[in-house]
């Protein structure tokens, strides 16, 4: 069982790394529904069900909404890059 | 050189954390407040669900706090971000299957939400993530065609008269001489639906004001000019 | 725990597909790429959860996979339309 | 009953999510990446919470079937968890939509270019005064804190 723990942590950092690495909003979004994602199944393996199901409920739900609504509102929803091109060279990597 | 201090910083906090996590054996930990409330727990309020009568029986103030800080973030985004002007573009309506799943979706949404809030003291769940589901369901139509128009004000209705609701349960029990937000009623047969006294109404009303700041704060944000 | 056979089967074919998929979101040359397998992986894991249900031989932990299979189906539609907005 | 494998699984996990946060919000560049950051160290925060309440042979806080088990879970920790991570998306929601509004003041959210530009603005501010102005905390620096911030800044 220990196994399936080890490879939902390591999911989950490679996708929190992600989401500061990659260059695409949308994609950083996605990275971070992911790092919820692990999570929440992380908290059931955890015995915490009610917080599993909060995390599953904000962070793959409400969140993304919240985070794609304003990724629409910002105009930075592109699917090649950032929407300056002088950002998207050297901004954009944390 | 910012770099760097940044990094020495990361690796400090790393360090920090890691002596804590070492100090710490797993599952070691003297849960005196804990077991208290486990053992206190299931005769004391009559929910199944023992974080749900922590969250609501034993911290229900905290709760208070909570939808309060919810409130007034909500609030505060809706201010930041404006009206938007009416003659402003709007997106196009989405296609066929997205705005028929959505007709379907909507019932579904709302009866598991429902669903959730109801069986809060049973079941995991509870007025937090049943009142996502709920600003969800409100806000799949308004995701399939963006010219639907919100109804803030019965919204607000809503909201407020589910504000009120908790804390007049809460202050119920004061007028009974017992303390703020403590649980009334009978506690009913553990594991029955109707059961916990007043947590499940404290619950329900937790869910709805949730529901409907989240659904304004999802239309406010959602319905507003795209800027250019 | 202990697991069955069958069980351990059934875990082995999870944390694959879950492994599998998380790939393609590192890979994927494009954003729709990992939107795409960002979806696939949220059916995967409503699938894990209702497998550890299973497993942890407890029937509360199936709610958790509903509430996951309702919500993560609202939070991909809505990337999807922020990635569709340019176009319309 | 201690099994360090795990322990280490579990904190390792939660703190390299922590650090891996507090790192993107130090370093990172633009505001929407420092926002994400911000939910991912509240994530690892969320789950050593959850870890320093683990028993690791006990059963969920929940009583099913009528019977009280003997082992369960604290679940104190876990309602704090609730708390917060609803919260923290109410933060969120609040945070992005000052973004929102910081990209219609500068049209940009790159966090140089914004400082570059509040310190244009500061300039211009104390430049039509040509003495310390009164309002705000931009009238109390002195006036060439603009040429601190640029010289000071990103630039290098």
């Amino acid at each position: 069982m220990i196994w399936l723990l080890g490879l939902l942590i390591g999911m989950m950092l490679a996708a929190a790394i992600a989401v500061l690495v990659l260059e695409n909003h949308i994609a950083a979004v996605a990275a971070t529904s992911i790092v919820s994602l692990a999570l929440s199944v992380v908290f059931v393996l955890l015995r915490a069900p009610d917080v599993a199901m909060t995390e599953a409920a904000v962070g793959a739900g409400l969140s993304s909404l919240i985070l794609a609504l304003s990724l629409r509102r910002l105009g930075l929803w592109q699917i090649e890059g950032d929407k300056h091109p002088e950002i998207a060279k050297e901004g954009v990597d944390a | 050189m910012r770099n760097l201090t940044s990094l020495l910083f990361a690796a400090g906090l790393a360090f920090f954390l890691l002596v804590i996590a070492a100090r710490f054996d797993l599952g070691a930990a003297p849960m005196l407040v804990g077991d208290a409330i486990l053992q206190e727990a299931p005769a004391e309020t009559g929910a199944a669900n023992i974080v749900t009568s922590v969250v609501l029986g034993y911290r229900g103030i905290d709760t208070l706090g909570e939808i309060a800080i919810l409130f007034t973030a909500s609030l505060a985004a809706g201010l930041v971000l404006g009206r938007r002007r009416p003659e402003a573009s709007r997106d196009a309506d989405s296609g066929a299957v997205l705005q028929i799943s959505a007709q379907l979706l909507f019932p579904l949404l709302l009866v598991v939400g429902f669903y959730i809030i109801l069986h809060g003291h049973l079941t995991p769940g509870g007025g937090f993530q049943g009142g996502v589901i709920l600003a969800a369901a409100f806000f799949v139509p308004l995701l399939a065609r963006p010219g639907t128009s919100v109804n803030h004000t019965g919204l607000s209705l809503v909201e407020g008269l589910a504000g009120a609701g908790f804390i007049l349960i809460g202050l119920l029990a004061l007028f009974q001489g017992k303390a703020f937000l403590q649980p009334l009623l009978d506690k009913g047969t553990l594991g029955m639906l109707v059961s916990a006294g007043t947590l499940p109404l404290l619950y329900l009303a937790v869910g709805l004001k949730v529901g409907a700041e989240l659904a304004g704060l999802l239309a406010n944000l959602a319905d507003s000019e795209v800027d250019p | 725990m202990t697991l069955t056979v069958l069980e351990q089967i059934s875990a082995i074919l999870v944390g694959l597909a879950l492994l599998l998929g998380f790939i393609r979101l590192l890979l994927g040359p494009t954003a729709p790429d990992r939107v795409v397998s960002a979806d696939t992986l949220s059916v995967i894991v409503t699938a894990a959860l209702v497998a550890v249900g299973a497993w942890l031989g407890n029937a509360l932990y199936l709610d958790v996979a509903l509430v996951y299979g309702a919500l993560a189906f609202v939070g991909i539609v809505a990337v999807a339309r922020a990635i569709e907005g340019g176009h319309s | 009953m201690s099994d360090p494998e795990l322990h280490w699984l579990l904190y390792g996990g939660a703190i390299g999510l922590i650090v891996i946060g507090a790192a993107g919000i130090v370093m990172g560049k633009h505001l929407f990446r420092i926002i994400l950051a911000l939910a991912i160290a509240e994530a690892g925060a969320n789950l050593m919470l959850v870890v320093a309440g683990l028993r690791p042979d006990a059963v969920a806080p929940i009583i099913t079937g009528g019977m009280i088990p003997e082992q369960m879970v604290d679940p104190v920790p876990q309602a704090m968890v609730l708390t917060a991570i609803v919260i923290g998306v109410g933060i969120q929601a609040l945070v992005l939509s000052l973004a929102i509004r910081v990209y219609k003041a500068y049209g940009t959210l790159d966090m140089r270019e914004i400082r570059l530009k509040m310190a244009a603005d500061i300039d211009a501010e104390a430049g039509v005064d040509d003495e310390v102005s009164q309002e705000g905390p931009a009238g109390e620096r002195p006036l060439e804190l603009p040429d601190a911030v640029t010289s000071g800044g990103p630039g290098q």
